[in-house]
């Protein structure tokens, strides 16, 4: 009986051959697996970068896009003298109540600021919300004569969003 | 036939059993951490975009309505479905009276409704009447929005967002009359006066502006 | 008569080196009608040839009854005194159960690595037992472990359970310990199915034998896997056999003679026996079962078909060949699950500078065609005449538009609206049910169909629609129509208590039910200034 | 009956099927990934037909022409309205960029990936002595996982 228990208990097992070869395949398709694994960590990793990018492009396009639309006339930039378009890091607009209105871009912080010159006394205010962040690139370009159309370039690692404003009210 | 005598494959019902038992112990963490990761990732990136294209339908839609009206396109108010397909934005033009010059008043009520996603935008517009014939001149005064699902036709809410842009009114005719009150000189110097406390990227331009500003200055 | 004897040696060894079913092999049927012809000379030259060859000499001719008997046992005792070929295993199983039950079990009953060799061979030739006779082996000599785990493989499955009440039964008229205990194994390896296939006796070295190629070796291999000995010996000369065969087929022709006699004698045979185990022990340590896999290879005589390939790594193609297709398949499944059904012949290259035929619209993600494009810019200028009131011309635009592309509902309905500004109310509501069929959800159709009816007097009609209209926009307008309606319809009570409703929901304005018979002025659809 | 463990076969089933199961959890990875580029795509094709939205409105009426499908590309184009060129730092034509993979480079690349091209469908409806309006739809194309996709947007612009 005792020998015949010692012998099954042996057949239990794995054998070193088996195991071997298990773990060959299982090693193959870890290998495809895990390597599969990284690059989707990497694309992952990637995907956020430009779903935080086109985030950040969407909510300073917007936030400038909802002023600069009922804004009444744009002061800077303007065309050259050559009659060419003319961009800049900044822009400066009068806006619906008539006030002075500057957007610039922060290139070290990568935030794009809005400040507040009252038309009249009182001095000027820079928001303390930035309108913009996350911006490598900026560029307000001005492309018409009667200074209503603003040009958008906006640049958010590598990702890019271009907008024009025309600005209805005069 | 000769091939009974073979015997039963053990070896591979072993190697099987470790490939199944390996992949089990592979596959099962690797699901579990993507369906954790992936799923509400997915759910984001689905929930945005649909969020994305009903504020985007609903944008150009009151752009539409706006060029609309600057076209001239009156009599005939209740604009159409802009987009084929069951995902759409409509355009109501409300008139709200008229002006002191004649000209109509709108709210242009624009709503965009992917999915769950609702996104309504309601913008004023005052329409002069073309004099003679065909030039059309058209003022927005302003526009905004709201994700709320709520009913936009509801008059108290219109009547709030109205009393909040009364303020700016209010504040441009403060603006125009300092214009116009002050001379050249005044309103340059008074200008001229606040570039100490711009920040720096602005004060590199700020006498430009000036100028410009100075040059556009209303006057009585 | 030797050079026909040598001739028939070369034809059937030819016949073993072709592959497939023997019967079938080409060679087959000279072997037969030699072996035939050469069967009336035989009987005693067929000792003298190769245990193969002679097995084949048998199988082809036509020898009957105890001539053939004789001669089978004489082989098989002669091929039982070492390891049978795999070859010689597989010709044995061409023979009869029955023949195979006369011939070759009365070797079992020996001791010593013949009656292992025998227990062995059975098993895997799947000779089958009677319940009955199993008393009989057992108590006959002493049973190394792997020589009962064969023995139990004789036994017919479904009558393992009959088979251990009947042992129950035998073990406690015996007073031997180690039959007892022969039994008691046996009973334990019968019930819980322990073998699975046969095992490979452990034999003393010299009686090792060429052993079967790797499958057959394949279920030892469970076994802790050891150097081969360099002693393993190389394909043992099976002529060498042969000459010492004659003589102990005598003794297993007594033996076997003697078998039914066996049940009476057994407690007396029983310790003569033991020592025969005993004298085995020496031959065991050194286990021979790991040479096989060291000597596999040369075994290249299979009469399996295409064998070119070793076998060890045909067995892991299947897995390792099953596991790449699955993930082939999955890769192309998931491809599939990805592709967007509404993929159409966008194949054109992006510089080709040809429009695709069709689109997706990125907001609706429904397919937007070049016809509807089209289509839509006639549309659109209808859109404009209209602005002017100019509905005549509208109209010719909108049909252009629907010849263009019958599916644009907008054009159809504004074609609608044209032809009823034009005093055409019969086809237009026919366009306007037309495009409510189309799509039940268009907005304004149904106030034109309630105007319609109207017109015409078709109060029920007509309170449908603007009922349907107020349900789909819930605006002020169409809430304003319908509540007109149903006070010109005598319903002044459900008309004031719409009004009162509508009034709730929009304080800003005055709403008034406008007097009965007038028309009802509001900003929709009507004429601004 | 000896009792038998799984076979292969059933071993091999069964993860047929457990693969089958897992393809589409496996690639939710790339589904959001997916969306994502879709949402980058669809938000910048909505800004374009934005820009050239407004453009029409500050262009010289006459000037606004049909477009035709396939449309053009906004990279290596040559000059026009809407985007060539698209930036200028400096203070004369000289400094001018456009739209080129000198110029512009990550601009470019994005374009030239996603194929993006803009058409201008006019409709032109004159009611005489001036009273001219254009109805214009303003088509973006782009290519999306081998998809041809559009975005379409409308706006009238009168002889004003």
């Amino acid at each position: 009986m005792s020998r015949l228990f010692k012998h099954n208990r042996k057949r239990a097992a794995f054998t070193m051959i088996e195991i071997m070869v298990g773990a060959t395949i299982l090693a193959v398709i870890g290998g495809m697996v895990a390597h599969w694994f990284v690059m989707q960590r990497q694309y992952q990793s990637r995907i956020l970068a430009i779903s935080d990018a086109q985030q950040n492009i969407r909510q300073a396009s917007w936030n400038m896009i909802q002023e600069l639309r009922t804004a009444r006339n744009l002061i800077y930039p303007r065309l050259n003298a050559d009659k060419s378009i003319r961009s800049d890091t900044k822009t400066i607009f009068k806006n619906f109540a008539g006030d002075i209105v500057c957007y610039f871009h922060d290139a070290a912080t990568g935030q794009i600021r809005r400040c507040l010159v009252p038309n009249g006394p009182g001095v000027p205010v820079v928001d303390k919300k930035p309108i913009g962040s996350g911006i490598d690139k900026v560029a307000f370009t001005a492309h018409d004569v009667g200074n209503r159309l603003i040009g958008i370039y906006l640049e958010s690692s590598g990702t890019v969003g271009l907008e024009s404003v025309y600005l209805l009210n005069e | 036939m000769l091939t009974e005598l073979r015997q039963p494959e053990a070896p591979r019902k072993g190697v099987a059993m470790v490939m199944v038992i390996g992949l089990v112990a592979i596959m099962m963490p690797i699901i579990f951490m993507l369906s954790r990761i992936g799923g509400s990732q997915t759910q984001l990136a689905v929930k945005y975009h649909e969020n994305l294209v009903a504020e985007t339908v609903a944008f150009s839609g009151s752009n539409a309505g706006l060029s609309r009206l600057q076209g001239n396109i009156r009599g005939y108010q209740d604009l159409p479905d802009e987009t084929s397909g069951e995902d759409k934005f409509s355009l109501n033009l409300r008139p709200t009276g008229a002006g002191f010059f004649g000209q109509t008043m709108y709210f242009l009520l624009t709503r965009a409704r992917i999915k769950t996603h609702n996104y309504i935008m309601m913008a004023e517009a005052e329409q002069f009447k073309p004099e003679p014939a065909p030039p059309v001149l058209v003022i927005s005064r302003d526009y905004w929005n709201t994700v709320e699902p709520y009913e936009i036709s509801l008059m108290a809410d219109v009547l709030s967002m109205q009393n909040y842009r009364g303020m700016e009114l209010l504040r441009l005719e403060e603006t125009r009359t300092f214009e116009r009150k002050s001379t050249e000189q005044q309103y340059k110097i008074e200008m001229s006066g606040k570039k100490s406390s711009l920040p720096a990227p602005l004060q590199t331009d700020w006498d430009a502006m000036v100028t410009a500003l100075v040059s556009e200055k209303l006057s009585e | 008569m030797k050079a026909q004897f040598d001739e028939f040696t070369r034809r059937a060894t030819a016949l073993l080196n072709e592959p497939g079913i023997l019967e079938k092999r080409p060679a087959w049927q000279i072997v037969k009608a030699g072996a035939i012809s050469l069967a009336p000379v035989a009987e005693n030259a067929v000792t003298q040839l190769e245990p193969e060859i002679a097995l084949i000499f048998l199988l082809a001719s036509t020898f009957t009854g105890s001539k053939r008997d004789s001669l089978l046992k004489s082989l098989f005792g002669a091929a039982m005194n070492r390891l049978p070929s795999d070859n010689f295993i597989r010709l044995m199983s061409k023979f009869s159960q029955a023949e195979l039950k006369d011939n070759l079990l009365p070797f079992v009953y020996e001791s010593g690595p013949r009656g292992s060799i025998a227990c062995f061979v059975a098993a895997r030739l799947k000779v089958t037992l009677a319940t009955e006779a199993f008393q009989y082996f057992l108590s006959a000599r002493a049973w190394s472990p792997t020589d009962l785990m064969n023995l139990s493989l004789l036994v017919k499955p479904e009558e393992a359970s009959a088979l251990c009440s009947h042992l129950e039964k035998f073990v406690p008229a015996n007073d031997s310990k180690v039959l007892r205990d022969n039994i008691n194994e046996f009973r334990y390896a019968v019930q819980n199915h322990l073998a699975h296939e046969p095992m490979l006796p452990e034999l003393a070295d010299g009686e090792t034998s060429p052993p079967p190629s790797a499958p057959a070796r394949a279920g030892e291999t469970m076994r802790p896997p050891q150097p081969a000995p360099v002693t393993a010996k190389p394909l043992a000369p099976i002529s060498q056999s042969t000459p010492s065969v004659s003589a102990p087929i005598q003794t297993n022709r007594a033996e076997a003679a003697g078998k039914p006699n066996l049940s009476q004698k057994i407690p007396e045979t029983l310790p003569t026996e033991v020592p025969a185990e005993k004298s085995e022990g020496p031959g065991r340590p050194n286990q021979s079962q790991p040479q096989s896999q060291a000597q596999a290879k040369p075994k290249s005589e299979s009469l399996d078909v295409a064998l070119h390939i070793p076998e060890s790594i045909r067995r892991l193609l299947l897995p390792v060949g099953l596991t790449m297709l699955f993930l082939t398949l999955g890769i192309i499944y998931s491809t599939w699950y990805f592709s967007d059904p509404e993929v159409m012949t966008s194949t054109t290259p992006a510089t080709a500078g040809r429009a695709p035929s069709q689109w997706v619209d990125a907001v609706s993600q429904r397919p937007v065609t070049a016809r509807y494009l089209a289509a839509d810019k006639d549309f659109r200028m209808g859109e404009l005449f209209l602005t002017r009131d100019k509905f005549a011309e509208a109209l010719k635009l909108f049909e252009d538009a629907l010849a263009a592309e019958p599916a644009h509902l907008q054009a159809l309905v504004r074609s609608g609206y044209c032809r009823m500004q034009l005093g055409d109310n019969k086809k237009a509501a026919e366009i306007f049910r037309r495009a409510l069929s189309a799509d039940a959800g268009l907005s304004s159709v149904n106030l034109y169909l309630g105007r319609i009816h109207l017109a015409a007097n078709d109060n029920a009609a007509a309170e449908k629609h603007f009922r349907a209209e107020f349900k789909l926009s819930a605006d002020l307008t169409s809430g304003m129509e319908l509540a007109n309606f149903l006070n010109r319809a005598g319903k002044q009570n459900e008309a004031m208590e719409l009004i009162a409703e509508l009034q709730e929901k929009h304080p800003g304005k005055m709403l008034v039910l406008a007097p009965t018979g007038s028309e009802n002025k509001t900003e929709r659809g009507g004429d601004q200034p | 009956m000896i009792r038998r463990g799984l076979s292969l076969t059933e071993i091999i089933i069964a993860l047929a099927i457990a693969v089958m199961v897992m393809v589409p959890v496996t690639s939710m990875f790339s589904t959001s990934g997916q969306q994502v580029q879709k949402s980058r795509n669809f938000s910048f094709a909505a800004g374009l037909a934005r820009r050239i939205s407004q453009h029409l409105m500050a262009m010289p009426f006459e000037n606004i022409v049909e477009v035709p499908l396939p449309g053009l590309a906004l990279h290596d184009s040559p000059d026009d309205v809407f985007f060539n060129p698209i930036v200028n730092f400096s203070a004369s034509q000289s400094g001018v960029k456009k739209i080129t993979a000198s110029d512009m480079p990550a601009l470019h690349d994005f374009l030239v990936q996603n194929d993006f091209k803009y058409a201008l469908s006019v409709s032109n409806v004159s009611f005489g002595a001036g009273d001219e309006i254009k109805s214009i739809s303003i088509l973006i194309t782009w290519k999306e996982a081998g998809r041809n996709m559009i975005y379409r947007t409308h706006v009238y612009v009168s002889s004003v």
